[in-house]
């Protein structure tokens, strides 16, 4: 069937970033083509979203030649599902920006690049071929480079140097292991792959190959002792520029990791380990990184880390339970991050700095504003019935079956850490009352003077994620549906491998 | 000038679609065909030097064939012998070349000369400064280029 | 009934849009919630009474087991009364404790909130959906003590509570989830099913200190107890409500609740009554030298939870039925002394005993309360609080082997403190002689003094005639706990026994102890040496070892050297990758069919490996940069031979471009420095080399393996026939694989935006974001 | 018969590459070399271009590539030596220890890099450059 | 002795020697003119490989990448002689 | 032949890796390159090296007529070459920022300390 | 010099469905070509000669690029498929949709690799 309705998300995307290259200088003009775009991107992905959900896998053998032979897109309920919480916060990011990004960085491209990153995030969850991946993936990094130094600063520029080198060096790592998987199957389509790493006999081959995706993928999803660029940079951009990062970036990796790792390596013994043992220490890093730090970005960065911890904790003990559960985390936590770093760009906004030592007052000043944020605050510690409460049910119950008890202990330590450090920013940057600042240093609301407009430009995105994030949680019973479906799925590839390859291969 | 070579070139191409061999050597012969024939129909004083350039021209390039073959040769000698007899230096050329195509050309041909080498033109275009490996009088290396490839070189073109 | 628990949840949001219409006269209204539940719970009794367990279902996500499933029975209805009962008493005490003040409006929200968490608690048939309400009550609890929020200690206090309280609750979680995964499911009755299976389970153990951890820390037991009087920074109301009456004993409540399920082995039992008597004891005894008024009531506080842990640790019927009286007996005298207190705090403006006395003679009625209320935490006959103690001695006396003397012991010293206490903060201010500064003071507003004497009286109430409360609440409760009927009614008059003499005891002592003791500062002093060796300050300073660890951890991995984290990333990769290559197997070498190497060939390559050496080794940049395109020229070269001429374009011109960059770049920048001392380059060195040793080694185990060439085939085939191209290459970047090509662009496209925009654009200094 | 003529070519091609990376390598100086390589390489590569010129003889458009290849080194060959041969000399690439004359000495203004013929003050100095 | 092996064992070679030689060059510099030069030969003995090469593989196709290499080589030349110059200047 | 060119991948990769752990950001950049290229020239072998018969159809042909390289590889490979491009263009750039920024290419010399975050 | 490379590299471009070559190479040269003679006669001078800047070839690259990519969505084809006119045309040989693809491709690395060069050159100026 001639299918083209699941490359949509990404076609938007690129026209979007077309015509706003024709519009290079015109600072409005962009900002509605890029709200626009985004707007359509998010009932495409609706559609796609429902269609899939509703009819199955769907699938478009780009230049019309049958897998193997060209480049296959597979939107099954998980890419979809993907292509959908991108598209929200797509929305959230883009509208936030028309006023939350300084009008310098709109005059040299930042809505362009904004939406040529939303493409290779579409194009990445959406394609069925491992090639095709890798060159979305260099989409999405340069991309993001670019994003990242966007404007020049100092500090931006040596985070960029560091996420630069980390992040070229896991797409060698990435190239590399295509280069072996193709030496030993001939083949790129990833239902194919499936099917022939399946029938492969040299198991050590395989181990070897699926290492290169673990660090490839491990160093993009920032795990130990891989995570070392995150930390390092996701301070620096602008504060919806880091959204999208905080959201999406590592999530990708997430993505690819739990793609490759339930369709083409079925994980044995050694990987689980190795996964495991990896999301112990990943969470153990993020913790302690997250504790001492006093910015509100690099805190929020250490989260990061520690959560990715969980999602690869969920993967490594490769039952359907634990799968559900680090979906459920993934999604709740794309949604959740990305508006975490819009609220610490609209802090800073607020009071012109992240330092949660100089921070205070914001409660007694924007009562309900607090309020909202301490929705989605909460919803990232996993206070039941919020979202992030959820999945750990799963990821619990999943580490009793398989006797995961450290991976337990370190889950219970970074959801403990997460409830510390989140209750401590509340105190600290809401409760308390706004300190005195150093000699030389003023307060710089900047949104004070902005009309109504603007003002509701930067609050209206953390509304709309907040209100996704509570509709996640509360109406638990849906997401979770999606997120057993896909666990599903994941452990029966058959309906993917057909409906890629046609009904008469057999695995 | 332009007129009769366009010509030329219209016969060169008559007689390759005539023969129907589309190749170089055959599209030389009736180049040469061409050149001949029109030069038999000349009757015209002031395109004449159209007929005298074009042996003058196969003159040049054939001098300076025999010229980088010498230097060739000597160089190769002096490279595969174990002791060296160059003598090199940098020599200040008074050049009676006057346009930038004459002055390009000219450098063209002393540095694809083996042995010589333009290292630089100086702004009043004026002189060029030669690097000479087997420089044995400055006087008479400049004698020899007027005479060699700077007259051939200035009566083609001029 | 979800529309009861949910009200309040709808209230508290109500509050955001309507509060400020609350803030004055209106106030009084909020209580309306409370009373109004109250009466629907009330309701209830004739029915629990009957024996008969009202149930509720109502699915919110099925696919976990996580539904609105709710049961009331007597423990239930015992803890929804004195939820909505002590609610409603806080809920008119606060209007006008707290008349005037800015956030009356978030003050309701917030109680609101936690009343309807503490009823989703004590009514959940589901443990998840009680551990969901159990999280509420935590972080609403977070947001009351937080309440005065530009008080740095309040915050703190708030941390440190939710910290413990938070902390627990993960780990209660976990006790939950494995419970629900042991028995099928998460449903209470369903358990209760499957208890034998549970408590012959491997993971028992492991289910109980889980759960232990959750109750414990909610329920401020020894050593997480230090909380408890840090919450005391809460404005009164809340103290009584939450850290007095209720939230504290969700813990208890847990307990109980899970006792048919989880309760009467030695697992059980022992914990309990060891760290209930710890607790007792070590509050009670604290709670004798506080000169704070609340702090003395939090230590007492304490102490009772810890008797109500340690009856449930007992766990026979009559220690269960103690536990339930207890539970009521001191709900009423704790609140009543908590409202009382407030009053004293609200018009003297201190709490300090050591200041207090003879306020009997400017606020009568609050006398009369602290006075009723301090007999009936004294045990005397005819109080509630006498047949409450008789019922823990009973109790423990009752116990098998040598327990009964070690236990019965510990519960009369505790009572001897708890006594003391009661007296300390229900009498000592109002007897003696009223201090000339507050002789000016008047009797606040009737809904200040009505509550606490309200309370009083109901706790004489209960004592003088006990039927009022045994048959329809307290057995009804019992019953619920151990699963059986219990045929003992309470009486007040036992006849002579050891209990009573105990009881005698006790008071005598306690009294005597009253009369001989004044509280000073210097008893306060004294114990606080002490201060060091407690729990709080243990874990405090766990936590600041902690904290300076996680500091050292961080520093030393992100240490800010790219070249560091690059490197342990390689060695990561080094050593997973030779670990799977060595296992297993050994390593075979080619096999027969190896293309032929020619001169040019071994030319070519030997220039590549000393341009390698060369772009290493220089101290030139530029030369390095030659170097480097040596190498991508010698490429080139071998992509000739290998029958890639398009690649050898592309990678020449490619090669050149970037040269061409390269020295547009550096050809301002000075020579290179060396950097790293000679151990650093050799330990590089050992890492890059075997990296690349173990890529060799990888190749060379691919290369055995035959190459699939379908795909390459067809591409072959089809290439003119269908794509319409003769160059191979060329047909799959546009046609086969052109989607690989579009992108590619786009990734130049983005590149070029990005250097453009990365050397042109220069934010201005008020351009922040 | 026509393998033959194409041999030699090859062969003289080959030749003079390899006398030009000789001549690269024992050159004394980097004028020296450079004056080497720029010939002898254009000649060799030249003759091997040739070569296949008459080896894809059907072809045609071989023997206009091989063609326009040879015109094209002929012609850039000498340019690219002339810009880097005044490059080393600015900056001050030393000459060989028997170079005999120098009249490029001091005529290079040394903030501009502007030469001047030196007719003006008749600078016709054997003396080395300042720097 | 065919055309084609007696490039592949007599022509190749040679200029295989000349390869090396030239990298030596390349190696030893000593500056980075001289680098640059001898980068320049390499490459153009490059375009003399690849010939004689798609002499003794008959395909006429590698012409191409000699075309490729031998238009576009002395950019590199130009680019560092360019800014070497410029430095020079300051 | 296959063996001489895993050997040379090998050390490319050693190359790349030796010169990514030293300070300077123009031997990173030139790690980064060498380590594409072994890259490259990995796919490049393991999808297995033919000689002289590039995956062009004679003019003359509509198929095939002899073997041919496989035309896969090239064509990721070549793929891999331009975006590496991108990448490294992008990075240079980068580093001639940094050069500006810092007056020198020493990446210890990246290490604003946590207190000067805004 | 300018005329010639040009030429030449469209000479790559369009045979490149056949030969070696195509849009990226030919676009490669091109871009070359302009910076050559940036070399010789400035930067200035090429940015002159090219009217607009270089990076105003990239959206029109892309655009075409793009279009001619999912041109055949619009004959319900999938996303990519080659379109072809049935008669071939001198030189080129048969026109489709990939031979605009190449074109895009072609334009869009004249724009990058012009971009690149001249800021960097304009920059260090
Ligand atoms: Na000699
Ligand atoms: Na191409």
């Amino acid at each position: 069937m001639i299918d083209n309705t699941l490359i949509f998300p990404v076609i938007v995307h690129l026209f979007t970033a077309i015509v706003l290259l024709f519009f290079w200088r015109k600072t409005v003009a962009q900002r509605i083509i890029s709200i626009a775009g985004s707007l359509i991107a998010m009932l495409l992905a609706v559609r796609l979203f429902t269609m899939v959900w509703n009819d199955g896998i769907r699938t478009m053998q780009a230049a019309g030649w049958d897998a193997p032979f060209g480049i296959t897109f597979v939107a099954d309920v998980f890419s979809s599902m993907m292509v959908l919480l991108t598209a929200f916060s797509g929305v959230a990011v883009s509208t936030y920006s028309a006023t939350g990004v300084a009008r310098g960085r709109m005059l040299y491209g930042y809505f362009p690049i904004f939406h040529l990153l939303l493409m290779g995030l579409n194009g990445a969850f959406l394609t069925g071929d491992i090639f095709n991946l890798y060159v979305w993936f260099e989409v999405i990094i340069i991309a993001s480079f670019v994003f990242m130094t966007l404007g020049g600063r100092k500090a931006q520029i040596e985070g960029a140097v560091k996420y630069m080198a980390m992040n070229i060096l896991a797409s060698t790592f990435f190239l590399t292991g295509i280069a072996i998987l193709y030496g030993i199957t001939g083949t790129l389509n990833m239902a194919d792959l499936s099917l022939k790493i399946g029938a492969l006999e040299n198991r050590k081959l395989v181990d070897i190959t699926a290492i290169f995706f673990i660090i490839g993928f491990g160093i993009k999803s920032a795990v130990f002792p891989l995570y070392f660029w995150l930390p390092s940079s996701y301070h620096t951009p602008p504060s919806a520029v880091a959204a999208v990062f905080g959201g999406l970036l590592t999530k990708v990796g997430i993505y690819a990791l739990f793609r490759m790792f339930t369709l083409i390596f079925i994980p044995d013994d050694f990987l689980t380990t190795l996964l495991v043992v990896l999301a112990i220490f990943t969470i153990i890093t993020g913790t302690f990184g997250a504790v001492i730090k006093n910015n509100i970005r690099r805190v929020f960065s250490y989260l990061i880390v520690c959560h990715i911890g969980f999602m690869v904790g969920g993967l490594g003990m490769y039952s359907e339970i634990a799968l559900t559960g680090a979906l459920l985390y993934l999604f709740h936590d794309i949604m959740v991050k990305t508006n975490i770093f819009l609220i610490a760009g609209l802090i800073r906004k607020l009071r012109g700095t992240m330092n949660m030592d100089k921070l205070g007052g914001l409660y007694k000043e924007y009562p309900l504003l607090s309020l909202v944020i301490a929705l989605v605050l909460f919803s990232l510690v996993g206070v039941p019935p919020l979202s992030g409460f959820w999945p750990k049910i799963y990821l619990f119950e999943a580490g009793f079956i398989d006797a995961q008890y450290a991976l337990l202990a370190a889950i219970i330590v970074g959801s403990f850490a997460t409830l510390y450090v989140i209750a401590k920013l509340w105190a600290k940057v809401f409760w308390k009352d706004q300190p005195e600042l150093p000699d030389g240093e003023s307060l710089r609301d900047e949104f004070k003077p902005l009309n109504r407009f603007r003002k509701s430009l930067l609050v209206a995105p953390i509304v709309f994620l907040a209100a996704i994030t509570l509709y996640i949680g509360l109406a638990a019973e849906n997401i979770t549906a999606v997120a057993q479906h896909i666990a599903h799925e994941m452990k029966d590839v058959s309906p993917y491998i057909e409906a890629v390859l046609g009904p008469n291969v057999s695995p | 000038m332009v007129k009769q070579f366009l010509m030329n070139l219209l016969l060169a191409f008559t007689w390759v679609a005539l023969t129907g061999v589309l190749s170089y050597s055959n599209f030389l012969f009736g180049f040469a065909i061409g050149f001949f024939l029109l030069w038999v129909m000349n009757r015209n004083e002031s395109d004449h030097r159209y007929f005298t350039r074009v042996p003058k021209i196969i003159g040049f390039f054939l001098y300076f064939l025999y010229e980088m073959i010498r230097a060739n040769v000597q160089v190769a000698y002096d490279l595969i012998t174990p002791k060296f007899f160059m003598q090199p230096g940098i020599v200040k050329y008074p050049m009676n070349a006057k346009s930038d195509f004459e002055i390009n050309l000219l450098s063209t041909v002393i540095s694809l000369t083996p042995g010589t080498l333009i290292l630089d033109v100086s702004e009043d275009r004026k002189v060029l400064y030669i690097h000479v490996m087997y420089l044995k009088d400055k006087d008479q290396f400049i004698q020899q280029i007027k005479d060699g490839f700077e007259r051939r070189l200035l009566e083609i073109i001029r | 009934m979800l529309f009861a628990i949910l009200a309040g949840f709808i209230v508290s949001l109500l509050y955001i849009p309507f509060g400020r219409f609350l803030k004055g006269r209106l106030a009084v209204l909020a209580s309306l919630l409370p009373i109004g539940l109250f009466t629907y719970f009330a309701a209830f009794i004739p029915d629990i009474q009957d024996g008969a367990s009202i149930a509720f279902h109502q699915p919110w996500v099925p696919s976990l087991g996580i539904n609105f499933d709710f049961q009331l029975d007597g423990l239930s209805l015992l803890f929804s009364l004195l939820i909505t009962g002590i609610g409603s008493l806080v809920f008119l005490y606060a209007a006008a404790y707290l008349k005037g003040h800015p956030y009356l409006d978030r003050f309701y929200a917030y109680l609101s909130l936690f009343m309807a968490a503490m009823l989703g608690v004590v009514l959940a048939d589901n443990v998840l959906l009680l551990f969901i309400f159990w999280e509420l009550t935590s972080i609403s609890s977070f947001f009351l003590i937080g309440f005065n929020n530009d008080n740095a200690d309040s915050r703190k206090s708030a941390l440190v509570a939710l910290g413990v309280t938070g902390g627990g609750g993960f780990l209660l979680m976990a006790g939950l989830i494995l419970m629900g995964h042991l028995s099928g499911s998460y449903s209470i009755q369903e358990m209760i099913a499957t208890n034998e299976y549970l408590k012959g389970h491997a993971l028992y153990g492991l289910i109980l200190l889980l759960v232990f951890v959750g109750a414990f820390t909610k329920s401020a037991q020894f050593p997480f107890h230090f909380w408890l009087p840090g919450a005391m920074k809460a404005p009164t109301p809340i103290s009584a409500y939450l850290h007095s009456a209720t939230m504290v004993k969700a813990g208890v409540y847990l307990l109980a609740r899970l006792y048919p399920v989880l309760g009467g082995t030695d697992y059980w039992t022992y914990p309990l009554i060891i760290i209930g008597g710890i607790t007792m004891l070590y509050g009670a005894f604290h709670s004798i030298f506080r000169t704070d008024l609340k702090g003395i009531l939090a230590y007492s506080t304490i102490s009772a939870l810890g008797i109500l842990v340690f009856l449930i640790g007992i766990g026979t019927p009559q220690s269960l039925l103690a536990a339930a009286v207890f539970i009521l007996v001191h709900a009423l005298y704790k609140a009543a002394l908590f409202l009382t207190t407030g009053v004293i705090d609200h018009e003297t403006g201190t709490r300090d005993v050591t200041q207090l006395s003879g306020l009997r003679k400017v606020l009568f009625p609050l006398a009369i309360a602290g006075l009723l209320a301090a007999l009936s935490s004294a045990g005397l006959p005819f109080t509630f609080g006498f047949i409450g103690k008789d019922l823990v001695y009973e109790a423990t006396l009752h116990t098998d082997g040598i327990l009964p003397l070690v236990l019965t012991g510990l519960a009369v010293v505790t009572n001897i403190f708890l006594l003391y206490a009661g007296l300390l903060a229900g009498l000592k201010p109002f007897a003696g002689r009223l201090p000339e500064r507050y002789s000016a003071i008047h009797l606040p507003h009737a809904l200040m003094w009505a509550p606490p004497l309200l309370l009083a009286i109901l706790g004489i109430a209960f004592g003088a005639f006990p039927a009022l409360a045994d048959a329809s609440l307290l057995n009804p409760a019992a019953t619920a706990m151990i699963n059986e009927a219990i045929d003992s009614p309470l009486k007040i008059w036992h006849g002579f026994n050891t209990v009573l003499l105990l009881s005698g005891i006790t008071l005598a002592l306690g009294v005597a102890l009253y009369l001989a003791r004044k509280p000073s500062a210097h008893g306060l002093a004294w114990i606080e040496r002490f201060n060091p060796l407690s729990p709080k300050h243990l874990i405090a300073s766990l936590t600041r070892a902690v904290h300076r660890f996680a500091i050292r951890y961080t520093r030393t991995l992100h240490n800010g050297f790219l070249r560091v984290y690059l490197l342990r990333i390689i060695i990561f990769a080094v050593l997973l990758l030779a670990f799977r290559l060595f296992s297993g197997g050994a390593i075979r070498l080619i096999p027969d069919q190896l293309s032929p190497v020619g001169i040019y060939e071994i030319a070519v390559v030997g220039i590549l490996v000393a341009a390698i050496y060369l772009a290493v080794t220089s101290t030139s940049r530029l030369t390095a940069v030659v170097a480097t395109s040596v190498i991508g020229y010698g490429m080139c070269l071998l992509f000739v031979f290998y029958s890639a001429p398009d690649l050898a374009m592309t990678q020449f011109t490619i090669d050149t471009l970037t040269v061409v960059l390269f020295v547009l770049v550096l050809f301002r920048l000075p020579s290179f420095l060396n950097l790293a001392n000679r151990g650093t380059r050799i330990r590089d060195w050992l890492v890059a080399s075997a990296f690349g040793a173990v890529i060799a080694l990888i190749g060379i185990q691919v290369l055995n393996q035959p190459i699939d060439d379908t795909i390459s085939k067809f591409y072959g085939d089809n290439a003119y026939v269908l794509a319409k191209g003769k160059n191979v290459v060329n047909v799959i970047l546009v046609d086969f694989r052109g989607f690989d090509t579009m992108f590619e662009i786009v990734v130049l496209s983005i590149a070029a935006i990005g250097v453009f925009s990365l050397l042109k654009l220069r934010l201005k200094a008020s351009e922040k974001e | 018969m026509i393998s033959i003529l194409i041999g030699l070519l090859c062969t003289i091609g080959a030749v003079a590459i390899l006398i030009a990376a000789i001549g690269i390598l024992r050159m004394p100086d980097f004028y020296l070399r450079l004056s080497v390589t720029v010939k002898a390489a254009t000649l060799g590569g030249g003759l091997l271009l040739l070569s296949a010129a008459f080896y894809f003889p059907e072809e045609v458009s071989v023997t206009t590539k091989a063609l326009a290849i040879i015109f094209f080194l002929t012609l850039t060959a000498p340019v690219a030596a002339h810009l880097i041969g005044r490059t080393a000399y600015f900056i001050g690439t030393e000459k060989w220890k028997g170079t005999v004359r120098d009249d490029l000495a001091g005529m290079y203004d040394k903030d501009t890099h502007q030469l001047s013929s030196g007719d003006a003050t008749e600078g016709d100095s054997v003396s080395h450059p300042s720097s | 002795m065919t055309l084609s092996t007696y490039i592949d064992y007599v022509i190749l070679p040679i200029l295989g020697v000349a390869l090396v030689l030239v990298f030596i060059r390349i190696f030893k510099g000593p500056t980075v003119v001289d680098r640059v030069i001898a980068l320049d030969l390499l490459i153009t003995i490059g375009v003399g490989v690849i010939t004689v090469y798609s002499i003794s593989t008959q395909k006429s196709t590698f012409i191409d990448v000699a075309m490729i290499l031998a238009l576009i080589a002395f950019l590199g030349t130009i680019a560092f002689s360019y800014y070497l110059e410029k430095r020079g200047r300051k | 032949m296959e063996l001489l060119l895993v050997i040379l991948i090998g050390i490319l990769y050693a190359a790349g890796i030796f010169m990514l752990l030293r300070r300077s950001m123009v031997k990173l950049l030139i790690g980064l390159t060498l380590l594409g290229n072994g890259a490259n020239l990995l796919i490049f072998l393991l999808g297995g090296i033919t000689k002289g018969k590039p995956p062009v159809i004679d003019s003359a042909a509509k198929l095939f007529t002899d073997i041919y390289a496989d035309p896969i590889p090239q064509a990721l490979i070549l793929t891999a070459i331009v975006i590496s491009f991108g990448l490294q263009a992008f990075a240079i750039v980068l580093l001639k920022r940094v050069y500006v920024l810092i007056n020198s290419d020493d990446l210890d010399d990246l290490n604003t300390p946590e207190e000067e975050d805004i | 010099m300018l005329p010639i490379l040009l030429l030449f590299s469209l000479f790559i471009l369009l045979r490149g469905h056949y030969y070696p070559g195509g849009g990226f190479v030919g676009g490669l040269i091109a871009a070359i070509a302009f910076v050559l003679h940036s070399f010789t006669n400035g930067t200035d001078d090429t940015l002159k000669l090219l009217r607009v800047h270089p990076s105003a070839f990239i959206p029109v690259g892309l655009g075409i690029a793009a279009l001619s990519m999912f041109a055949p969505m619009l004959v319900g084809q999938p996303v990519m498929t080659g379109l072809w006119f049935n008669e071939p045309f001198p030189v080129i040989g048969l026109i489709g949709s990939a031979l605009f693809f190449d074109i895009g491709v072609y334009i869009v690395v004249v724009g990058v690799v012009l971009t690149i060069l001249f800021t960097i050159s304009q920059y260090s100026e």
